[in-house]
């Protein structure tokens, strides 16, 4: 490793460092999701039937279908660590890449949502035909937090699929192992995210 | 039971879930979809905290970076819902159908 | 209720208190202005007697004893102190409600803050610019609403202040006023001319009040409007408080966003009415059935732009189907 | 797990930090937090005084009621832009990342921070942020003032996305820095260095830390927001589309005011380490402070909606907010009755990072109490956005803030350059410094008696006199501020070479030589005698 590691006394005491990096950055992250999930109480406060109408009416089957998408993708990346833990470098490197491929099928199934959105006149900002024939006060405000919330969740699934990525590809070895778990600490954050989205915007 | 089967065996309890949530919506529960959603949420997302990030394994320093973060969600949902819903219009306002109707608690 | 010393008052460069509330909100400011001084005066004192007495003598700095404070001087200290804050805020919270909730039942002035000018409407529907006129010893309450951004109703006199924002109602309460003429501010940014948006608050003793009262004002020719809508049938399908009849209500209708039954948004200006009245189903509002005659040829000028007026000064009334003026 | 090959005795360079790579490119990809430490020193205060000259301009625009020498629109852009800047590129950089990746490192034992290449990554992503902030000035800046309330910033015709952008990469590199520092202090303590033996200018970066890496999330969902519903018109905050503008105020203000500790709490770390080193003396109670430190960093986070009182929140968040920014009060009062009682029975030397301290002391209780006389709500109601709230978080931010600032300056002056300041001049600016402080701003709390609003460019009546006072006391502090340029300067050219600790200090940083080696420490640590054990006769 480069000139940064020998200040380090041991490898443990580096694992330790990037562990612990890893769950300040989360934490750091939590509070961007709070701001938007701020947001999304104040106007679910102010329009309850906007929301309603907004939820009742927003591709639930798809939203549902890439839940189970990120939900596997994390049991497969929990099962990879184990086996790279094991030795068994091979299976690990395959379970990482089906999850990659699970993130990019999850980006794939949000952009064929937003197009069913498109299609039916949502846009953000309330424009579109969609809001000309229901002109419920605070629609635009559940559509525009719609597209805000599962925005910066999909770019922060998109930088999960690079990461996971080259983690697949650099599979690192026995005394790196932490660099694979920073990796996965990041993933299962990201699904942790979509798990509070999921109801708020497509059940209930 | 061995590391790698435990996993699978939370993975799919955890789709599990997501299947119960989301027949779930399709009932009429009205005001209780949301709790209903959210607690099975939570539940899950326990879950994967727990088997899948190893929280318990982490020193504790992690723990309290994730704690601060959870503790300062819950405070800042909390005071932005009292006070988007406790607040209250002109004092005639509140017997027309304002849109900012707010029930009439004494704060 | 200690009352500010005129002299402290005058020292402070607070402006002549001109409410009841604003005297005791003047003398907590007494309170927490004095503790400033004198927590500011005593930390100065103490630092300055320490700094004397125990001033280094020797080139060489001596070992000084290790002295650690007491936890239960720490926290006696702390309690007191903060005891103190929070007596400044129970008093302060009362005064706060007192201030932003008007108990109900009291006369009611809308004000309407726009890009740059300040819009009183009073109760009888008369209305006037920038200065808002109020009889002398008489509680008011101020409903207040923005017709664009944030501003804030400000008038150091009476020590009062409430952001107005758009498309909601906030409210302030003015106990009785001492006659005379106070300058109103907006205090939150809002554009160029910020600091032009000056309003005037001209309290009116009883004679004053009962001229001013007399007097013809332009919103005479809004009433003829009422009368030329009653005479013509207008108010049979549009009422003037907002509530949903055969036709779109006039309250908070000009200049706000009508969505029409093609699709189309447009916005309620003098062009949309005149041309309505005359050709009713050219424009006809969405949801709304298409029953309105034509007015072609029935209406002279005068009573036209006595219409508009009509519908102009209503466009504060409060919209009740929840649509935001 | 098998330790990682520490060269046995590696020949530790004795030579100085500064000698040791004297090229332009060994500076600029540098992963010595000392010298990081340096580039972000020199970068936020040339922001220091580009935020200045913006200052003196406006200043100069209330010489004369009306139009002096700017127009509206220029002036509008003159106090958005001097917040900006000074909020986010001077202020909050400034002492945390300037001093603390100077300093942590020598004060915990370590020879590094945790991640030296992020750490040299996010003072890039620092320059680069600053870089588009400064070139927003030429798209025409922004008019909305530092805080960009909607529906104004979603309406106005200035171009408002550059200067967004450019603070949300300066905010990344602010959890960047947050992270490296949090890490750096749990991780890379010397072994036996316990938290409670810590020189508390680390544990006020831990904390600062902590904030900024929790608060600065939310503005970046913030300006986001204002971007998207200015450029792209989404009208989250659009009141005709079911908008509420007052939403966007929480979400500022939950960044905002844990901001303005940022600013505060370094600054009490500076002053945590002056006065036991100038008065020679154990602190009065070291657990008062890092208790009071960490209170304020997590009370910090509760108090925002004391700024929203007249914003229209209900009665209950009123309430609520007003009392918990009492209890934070208390954790800084707590501070000042500890550092007070620092003096008592010390052997003060009354050396010019003391006098800077003794400003801070007068200024900071001053402006500290008026932050709880703005925290009662009715006063507030009457104080809201006029000249007295200016001048509160200016007593804070200059007062106290800037004056520690100064005294870091100065008391690590030696340790940074291996050199002396020469004391005269030193006292001159001191003295121009304090008393074009007091000029400038103590008119602007009876400014903002008289009711006279905060962002007006014409004074209304009755004011010019007060308006006029605080013009002339801002070239005092202008000239003040350019003497203490002069000291330094002169200082690092020509002061007097100074040993490892000028100060007889015990803190940890002076166990090491002046400027310290590449790498420190030379040789073991002996960090046995506490960082405040000046009951010890002998130096360490």
């Amino acid at each position: 490793m480069s000139a940064d590691s020998d200040h380090f006394e041991s490898v443990a005491q580096r694992a330790q460092a990037v562990r612990l990096a890893l769950g300040v950055f989360l934490a750091s992250e939590t509070l961007l999701f709070t701001a938007i999930l701020a947001l999304v109480v104040g106007y679910r406060a102010t329009w309850p039937e906007a929301f309603a109408f907004g939820v009742h009416h927003n591709t639930k089957v798809l939203g549902s279908i890439n839940t189970v998408v990120l939900l596997t993708s994390s049991t497969s990346l929990a099962v990879a660590l184990e086996m790279l833990r094991t030795g068994r470098r091979r299976v690990a490197t395959a379970l990482t890449l089906f999850t990659a491929a699970c993130g990019v099928a999850f980006l794939a199934i949000k952009i064929t949502e937003y197009e069913h959105h498109f299609a039916e006149g949502i846009y953000p900002g309330g424009r579109g035909a969609f809001f000309v024939a229901h002109p419920i006060a605070g629609l635009p405000a559940f559509w525009t937090l719609y597209f805000l919330a599962t925005g910066f969740h999909g770019v922060h699934v998109l930088a999960g699929v690079g990461a996971v990525g080259y983690r697949a590809i650099r599979m690192p070895d026995a005394t790196e192992i932490h660099r694979f778990e920073a990796t996965a600490l990041y993933w299962h954050f990201v699904d942790l995210v979509w798990l509070f989205l999921w109801p708020l915007f497509y059940l209930a | 039971m061995s590391p790698i089967r435990l996993r699978i065996v939370v993975g799919l309890l955890l789709a599990v879930l997501a299947t119960a949530s989301f027949v779930a919506s399709f009932g009429h529960l009205g005001s209780f979809a949301l709790t209903v959603a959210l607690s099975i949420a939570t539940i899950k997302a326990s879950l994967v905290l727990v088997f899948f990030m190893e929280v318990g394994k982490q020193s504790a320093s992690f723990k309290l970076a994730l704690a601060a973060g959870v503790l300062l969600l819950v405070t800042m949902l909390a005071l932005v819902a009292t006070d988007v819903s406790l607040r209250r219009g002109p004092s005639w306002a509140n017997e027309t159908t304002s849109p900012r109707r707010a029930d009439d608690s004494s704060l | 209720m200690i009352v500010l010393p005129d002299l402290a008052r005058h020292a402070l460069g607070l402006p002549v208190e001109a409410t009841p509330t604003a005297a005791s909100v003047d003398s907590l400011h007494a309170a927490v202005i004095t503790t400033t001084l004198v927590g500011t005066a005593c930390v100065a004192a103490v630092t300055f007697v320490f700094v004397l007495r125990y001033r280094r003598t020797r080139e060489a700095p001596a070992a000084t004893p290790r002295i650690v404070a007491s936890g239960f001087r720490e926290w006696l200290t702390a309690s007191a102190v903060l005891a103190l804050f929070v007596g400044f805020w129970a008093v302060g919270y009362v005064q706060y409600t007192s201030i932003e909730r008007p108990p109900s039942g009291t006369l009611v002035v809308y004000v309407t803050a726009k890009q740059w000018m300040w819009q009183f409407t009073y109760a009888d529907g008369r209305s006037s610019e920038d200065v808002l006129v109020v009889r002398a010893g008489t509680p008011f309450e101020l409903v207040m609403t923005s017709r664009d951004v944030i501003h804030s109703f400000f008038v150091p006199s009476f020590r009062i202040k409430q952001d107005t924002i758009p498309g909601r109602w906030v409210t302030l309460y003015v106990d009785a006023a001492a006659p005379g003429s106070y300058p109103i501010y907006c205090a939150e940014f809002c554009g160029v001319a910020h600091s032009h948006m000056l309003g005037e608050v001209r309290v009116l003793d009883e004679a004053d009040y009962a001229v001013w009262e007399r007097e013809a004002t332009h919103d005479g020719y809004a009433a003829r409007g009422r009368e030329v809508a009653a005479s013509h049938g207008c108010l049979s399908c549009h009422a003037l408080d907002g509530q949903k009849r055969a036709g779109p209500s006039f309250a908070g209708l000009y200049g706000s966003r009508v969505p029409l039954d093609d699709g189309r948004v447009v916005i309620a200006d003098e062009a949309y009415l005149t041309h309505s009245i005359v050709d009713p189903l050219a424009d006809r509002v969405a949801g709304y059935p298409a029953m309105m005659p034509s007015y072609h040829g029935q209406l002279s000028a005068e009573e036209t732009g006595a219409l508009l007026e009509l519908i102009r000064s209503l466009r504060d009334t409060l919209p009740t189907q929840g649509r935001v003026p | 797990m098998t330790a990682l090959p520490i060269p046995p005795g590696a020949a530790h360079d004795e030579r100085s930090f500064w000698t040791t790579a004297t090229t332009i490119k060994s500076w600029l990809v540098t992963t010595d937090h000392k010298r990081i430490g340096i580039l972000y020193f020199v970068a936020t205060t040339s922001m220091l005084f580009l935020g200045g000259i913006f200052a003196i301009i406006i200043r100069l625009e209330h010489l004369t009621p009306g139009p002096t020498i700017v127009s509206a629109e220029t002036y509008n852009r003159l106090f958005t832009l001097h917040g900006v800047i000074m909020v986010w590129l001077y202020m909050i950089p400034s002492i945390p990342a300037g001093f603390g990746n100077f300093l942590v490192p020598l004060q915990i034992g370590a020879t590094e921070v945790a991640f030296p290449r992020l750490n040299l990554a996010s003072f890039y992503v620092y320059v680069i942020g600053a870089a588009v902030v400064i070139g927003s000035l030429f798209a025409g800046g922004v008019d909305t003032g530092w805080t960009f309330y909607a529906p104004y910033s979603a309406r106005t015709p200035a171009t408002v996305l550059p200067t967004l952008i450019g603070i949300f990469i300066v905010g990344c590199s602010t959890i960047l820095g947050g992270i490296n520092f949090i890490v750096t202090i749990h991780t890379m303590r010397l072994r036996g260095l316990g938290w409670m033996r810590m020189p508390l200018f680390t544990w006020t970066i831990y904390a600062t830390s902590i904030i900024q890496i929790l608060a600065t999330p939310v503005l970046g969902i913030a300006l986001t927001v204002i971007g998207l519903d200015h450029t792209f018109d989404w009208g989250l905050f659009d009141p005709a589309r079911g908008g509420d503008p007052v939403l966007l105020q929480h979400l500022f203000w939950f960044y905002s005011h844990p901001a303005v500790y940022i600013m505060i709490l370094p600054a009490m770390g500076v002053v945590s380490e002056v006065i036991p080193t100038f008065a020679h003396k154990n602190p009065y109670s070291y657990r008062a402070i890092v208790y009071s430190t960490l209170g304020i960093a997590f009370v910090g986070f509760l108090t925002w909606g004391h700024h929203m009182f007249v914003a229209g929140i209900s009665r209950f968040d009123a309430a609520a907010f007003g009392l918990l920014s009492m209890l934070v009060a208390i954790f800084s009062a707590i501070k000042v009755f500890t550092w007070v009682g620092t003096l008592f029975r010390g052997s003060i030397e009354l050396a010019v990072p003391l006098l800077y301290v003794f400003s801070f002391f007068f200024l900071f209780t001053f402006g500290g109490m008026t932050g709880v006389a703005v925290a009662t709500m009715s006063l507030d109601v009457h104080w809201h956005d006029t000249y007295f709230v200016v001048a509160h978080f200016h007593f804070i931010m200059v007062g106290a803030t800037f004056t520690a600032f100064l005294s870091a300056i100065h008391y690590w002056f030696p340790k940074v350059t291996g050199r002396l300041y020469a004391r005269k001049p030193a006292l001159v600016g001191w003295a121009l410094v304090t008393l074009g402080f007091l000029v400038t701003f103590t008119p602007q709390f009876l400014l903002g008696n008289g009711g006279m609003p905060r962002r007006y460019y014409d004074d209304p009546v009755g004011f010019s006199v007060l308006h006029v006072i605080s013009t002339m006391g801002s070239w005092l502090l202008t000239l003040g501020m350019f003497v203490v340029l002069g000291v330094i300067v002169h200082g690092v050219a020509r002061g007097a070479k100074a040993g490892p600790n000028p100060w007889h200090s015990r803190s940890f940083e002076w166990r090491t030589a002046s400027p310290p080696p590449k790498r420190n420490f030379v040789g073991p640590i002996d960090f046995n005698i506490g960082a405040y054990a000046y009951d010890v006769a002998d130096e360490p």
